[in-house]
């Protein structure tokens, strides 16, 4: 084990898959001489060279569409979108194309592209900048959904991906970058998809989260401890797509209580797929509805109050599970 | 860099009788396969949306004739005639059209994704000029490779209007990939006459990105199988993508559902004038490779290996419902949870 | 009243909003010369000539985009995306410019952008051309999504979206364009956004649905009568965003079962949301959980059985019924 | 279509003293308001992302006053110089940076999206080249409404990368749109060099849609100016979209976060050395429009200005938490049930 923060573990991840496999190569805006614009990628290209950490020009659609197309000619590239607010320009390839491709040709080719891109709000970068689309992304059979937590999952679960025959999306939050995590040394380290992680275990409740809302998820089972003597199961997921709902249905027909928590709007979006999927194996074993503590239904206001107030707190958490008791 | 309309055939080696044997073999193969494709669809045997290449025959036949085994294509959603000119079976891309388990798809794709990966023929893709990333990503994987490969991707006029033509020409140019880009230039995109749609000619577009770039008479299986020797030649010496556009026309509707409002009964005659099976028979009895009672025979046999593929398609069974989810990302699949 | 097609109706409707407002004008590919794929715009070319009826070239970004320009300055731009597959290509134009200016510009600038598509599955053409995406397009504040399943509404709806100051996501299911209706013939009338329909009345159980699915709910109501001695509520949503949930509400709250229908994949979808909303807003009324009859998890097969098999039928929706008894 | 690197100046009419010293006066006021936003960043009253346009002023200044108040303009997330020259008070732009209730945009929009529309200032976007197609709606507006307004869609070297960019230009070229497309071209996308990513001169690959494209000294305000006034000409005579490209330089890093890893301090001293706002002063010294005690006094003048938005900004309210869901669809919203 080493401590290493989110994007080192990346880096990592990224560097004994490449050490280990020739056919592994990067491509991406700015990932070279810049050092990726949140710093992944720095110092690859020093080690492995212009031709397998390839700094493309600005054209999303046709870096992920080359991605595809090198994928098909029996490489595992990297494509990483900067952030996942770009991905809307290259949605289509990583649909239409990436996605199918598998199954509309009645499994003669595989597609194995890893895409990463960093997501979240947060930053007050506005109301383009912000977006969390995890949730849309999981909804494509196809695809792979990756959105890890802490470090050593990032690391175990990007090296997973690039064992994946078929594309994987990868999806990184900005806020998680710089969080310090023990990470597993050994290159042979996997984490499989589909496998929820139980990160603390209680009584009460039960709540869900993934990628930055994990943090939130615990911090608030803190404050429940602390200031109202409580106590909750939370469940990382750590994959959309496969989705271990095993996990947390088993967790809630302890608890008989959910509150599923996610950055992105509530109104559509994918904690009403947990939400759903709790009432349909656990209708009753719950004691209240199951409770959605999302982001709000607005553009992201760059304000830094406004935005505050746009995205999920652990007290909105709170003030969640204590309305269900 | 060279932009021409001289005919650069010239360069490329002439194909001699054989060569223009197989390709009026092919040619009529394509013409009569995809009459049978309108027959069987009105007869309700294929479904979905089916476009048909009767016309631009040489194009397929051409270009695909000057590719080695190990080049890959990709094309667009009207790609019988290209599956059939690299070779692939007529009975498995009848059977994909007759949704069956023998199909080149499984019966999965249909009309628009033929797929035959053994021939590396990478596909036929229904998203206008989506395929033209893929196309610079195969050439970026064969000069990663160290392979002397190159790809072709075909696609029509109409394509030049999306953002994808600029992404993807705009790769393969500042990386010197080599592929081949290969429009067809049938003269609209469904209803719209492509002149009304690009503000140059492809071919002068395509030359601004400072690759060679060529138009060509689609109408002459000789002429764009020596354009595209040439391109090939320039791609396989590392000088990069190299950009061919070949002037054809389509006989039928862009679709089967296509009312062709937009076109006079006069027009398609005038093109039918120019038709490239016609055009090479004549030239191949002038040079003594032909004659009639043989022509006969090569459209009897032709017709003969249509009729068995109908017969083919027609035998095999169609896929099982616990096929359903098999090919998603597992090869047997379940439904999930 | 008249009885009319689904796509004369829309035909309609645009006829007499362009006559009624000379800011409003019609552009995409193939819809005038060609008469538009599924034949909505046909003769309007003639009529209006082709300043307001405008061929585009193939390039969905670029026209959306112009769409969401044309509007900035005063128009009222309908932009016909020919499928909504093809909208995957100018999704950034629709989330990021579209739906976001009036907010990130503090309500300085509208955007009465129309944006129609075609959509659905069930004419066997293939995994990329048979996207049913109205909840994706649901999950985006700042537009309005609009699905009808009558003519009538189709009519009322559509001329309704021309008079909304910002941007609306009108979908028509590709199977309903030859489905037949009456039709007010009142140029004024207008059907407004966030009113659902209950299409027929019962005891047993509420079935809902919007577009396409309407007709499964109303056809599986149907054969619960006739077949099993049961009655049901068919609720139309008519528009996603806004959604009418309180009629869904006050109808579960009376049968106490609701079955969500959709075509779309259900693993992320929009019937997610509404089971989760029944949950939150009708917990206590419910005496089975919310059921889910959705497309399958599948790219859409070509063949025919496979795709039968792959969306939700009026059977499907029947035997969820029958098994929460 | 003429590609020219010829210097229009000739035709266009040449600024006389007052429009110099307006020039002067808007450049440094861009120059210092700029340099104050960083010194607001380092303080933590301004956040997210931040673009300064330090070095490129003479782009916005000369390009912008060429238009007329009924033109529209749309440009990148580099916006804050663009939106001074168009005349936006310093005090609303520092507002909205602070993200106040007195801000151009009410403190929703930030840094990257700046608007005006009193000023048919549209908006700043920070989608690479996602504002490429709305520019050809706004010049397909003015086209439908008969007057003879345009539209200015300023956008950098990388956005020409993006498929929009072929979708818009090519919109504008076949329905003849009065759209001037300004590229400035200041050497990088973030940290890649626009060579290392784009297959020709952008005014090259511009001129293939058969619209006027010229290449010109974006560090010269007076030559951007008769270019830019040029290029509106054309337009308003009907003669569809003209293209701009113009070489400048960004003196600072890309965003607040660039390490700069991609150039060296000598690279950007050697770009300070054409520096716009000397270069303009020195001239209108040699033609005595200006002497050293008039160009201080304008410096304090603008100091002044400058200081007078940070204080306006800070005396700004924060915009209320009631105010969170106004004018999404409606301007008073409440959150949905
Ligand atoms: C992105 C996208 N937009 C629209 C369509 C609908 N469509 C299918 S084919 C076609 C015309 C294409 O014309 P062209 O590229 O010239 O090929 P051709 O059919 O003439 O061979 C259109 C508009 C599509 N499939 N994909
Ligand atoms: C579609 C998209 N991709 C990537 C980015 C991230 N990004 C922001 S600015 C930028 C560089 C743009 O360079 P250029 O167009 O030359 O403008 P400049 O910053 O040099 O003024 C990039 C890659 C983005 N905002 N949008
Ligand atoms: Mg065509
Ligand atoms: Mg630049």
């Amino acid at each position: 084990m080493t401590e290493m923060r989110m994007r080192d573990a990346i880096r990592e991840a990224m560097r004994e898959e490449m050490l280990r496999d020739e056919r592994v190569f990067l491509m991406g805006e700015d990932i070279g001489a810049y050092g990726g614009s949140y710093a992944c990628t720095r110092g690859l290209l020093d080690e492995f060279g212009p031709e397998r950490v390839r700094d493309t020009p600005i054209s999303e659609s046709g870096i992920v569409g080359a991605g595809v197309g090198a994928a098909l000619a029996g490489f595992i590239p990297m494509v990483e979108i900067m952030t996942i607010n770009f991905s809307l320009v290259a949605l289509d390839q990583i649909v239409n194309n990436a996605s199918k491709l598998h199954y509309m040709s009645g499994g003669q080719v595989n597609v194995p592209l890893v895409l990463r891109m960093a997501s979240g709000g947060g930053s007050q970068l506005g109301a383009t900048h912000s977006h969390s689309l995890e949730g849309m992304f999981a909804h494509f059979p196809g695809l792979t959904v990756v959105c890890p937590a802490f470090p050593g999952d990032a690391k175990g679960l990007l090296k997973r991906s690039f064992r994946e025959p078929n594309p994987v999306v990868f999806i990184e939050h900005t806020a998680l970058y710089g969080l310090r995590g023990e990470v597993p040394d050994d290159p042979g380290h996997l984490v499989e998809f589909g496998q929820a992680a139980v990160v603390r275990s209680g009584r009460d409740v039960t709540l869900v989260g993934y990628s930055g809302s994990v943090h939130q998820c615990d911090r608030a089972a803190e404050m429940l401890a602390a200031e109202h003597g409580l106590t909750a199961d939370v469940i990382d997921l750590r994959t959309l797509r496969p989705l271990d709902i095993a996990t947390v249905i088993r967790s809630v027909q302890r608890t008989n209580r959910a509150v599923v928590v996610e950055d992105d709007w509530k109104f559509g979006g994918f904690a009403g797929e947990i939400a759903a999927q709790i009432m349909e194996h656990a209708f009753d074993w719950l004691d209240a509805p199951v409770a959605r503590v999302c982001g709000k239904d607005v553009p992201m206001p760059y304000n830094r109050n406004l935005e505050y107030a746009a995205l999920p707190s652990e007290e909105d958490v709170v003030e969640a599970v204590l309305a269900m008791l | 860099m060279s932009v021409s309309e001289a005919l650069p055939a010239a360069v490329g080696e002439p194909p001699g009788g054989d060569l223009q044997q197989r390709f009026l073999h092919e040619m009529l193969l394509i013409r009569r396969f995809e009459e049978k494709c309108a027959e069987m669809y009105a007869r309700g045997k294929i479904h979905g949306f089916l476009h048909l290449y009767t016309g631009e025959e040489a194009c397929a036949v051409g270009a695909i004739n000057a590719l080695r085994d190990d080049d890959r294509i990709v094309t667009h959603y009207r790609d019988h005639g290209h599956a059939l000119a690299r070779g692939v079976e007529p009975d498995r891309i009848m059977a994909e059209l007759f949704a069956r388990v023998d199909g080149t798809n499984g019966g999965r794709g249909g009309s628009m994704h033929i797929f035959d990966a053994a021939r590396n023929f990478l596909g036929g893709y229904a998203i206008v000029a989506g395929h033209m990333p893929i196309a610079a990503g195969l050439g970026l994987a064969a000069g990663m490779s160290g392979e002397d490969w190159a790809a072709l991707c075909i696609f029509g006029d109409g394509g030049v209007g999306e953002g994808e033509f600029h992404e993807a020409l705009n790769l393969a140019a500042i990386w010197k990939l080599p592929v081949v880009w290969f429009c067809e230039n049938n003269g609209y995109g469904m209803g719209v006459p492509f002149d009304d749609s690009l503000a140059n000619d492809v071919y002068k577009i395509a030359a601004a990105y400072r690759m060679p770039s060529v138009r060509i008479d689609g109408m002459d299986v000789l002429e764009v199988y020596s354009a595209t020797q040439l391109a090939l030649a320039h791609c396989r010496e590392g000088n990069g993508p190299y950009f061919i556009e070949a002037l054809t026309y389509r006989y039928r509707g862009h679709s089967m559902a296509d009312p062709e409002l937009y076109r006079t009964k006069e027009e398609v005659e005038r093109h039918r004038q120019r038709d490239a099976i016609q055009r090479l028979k004549r030239s191949m009895i002038a040079d003594g490779l032909l004659d009639e009672t043989a022509y006969e025979a090569l459209v009897a046999r032709v017709d003969a290996e249509v009729d068995d593929a109908v017969a083919f398609a027609d035998a095999s069974p169609e896929p099982g419902l616990h096929t359903l989810y098999d090919h998603i990302t597992k090869e047997d699949g379940e439904e999930p949870r």
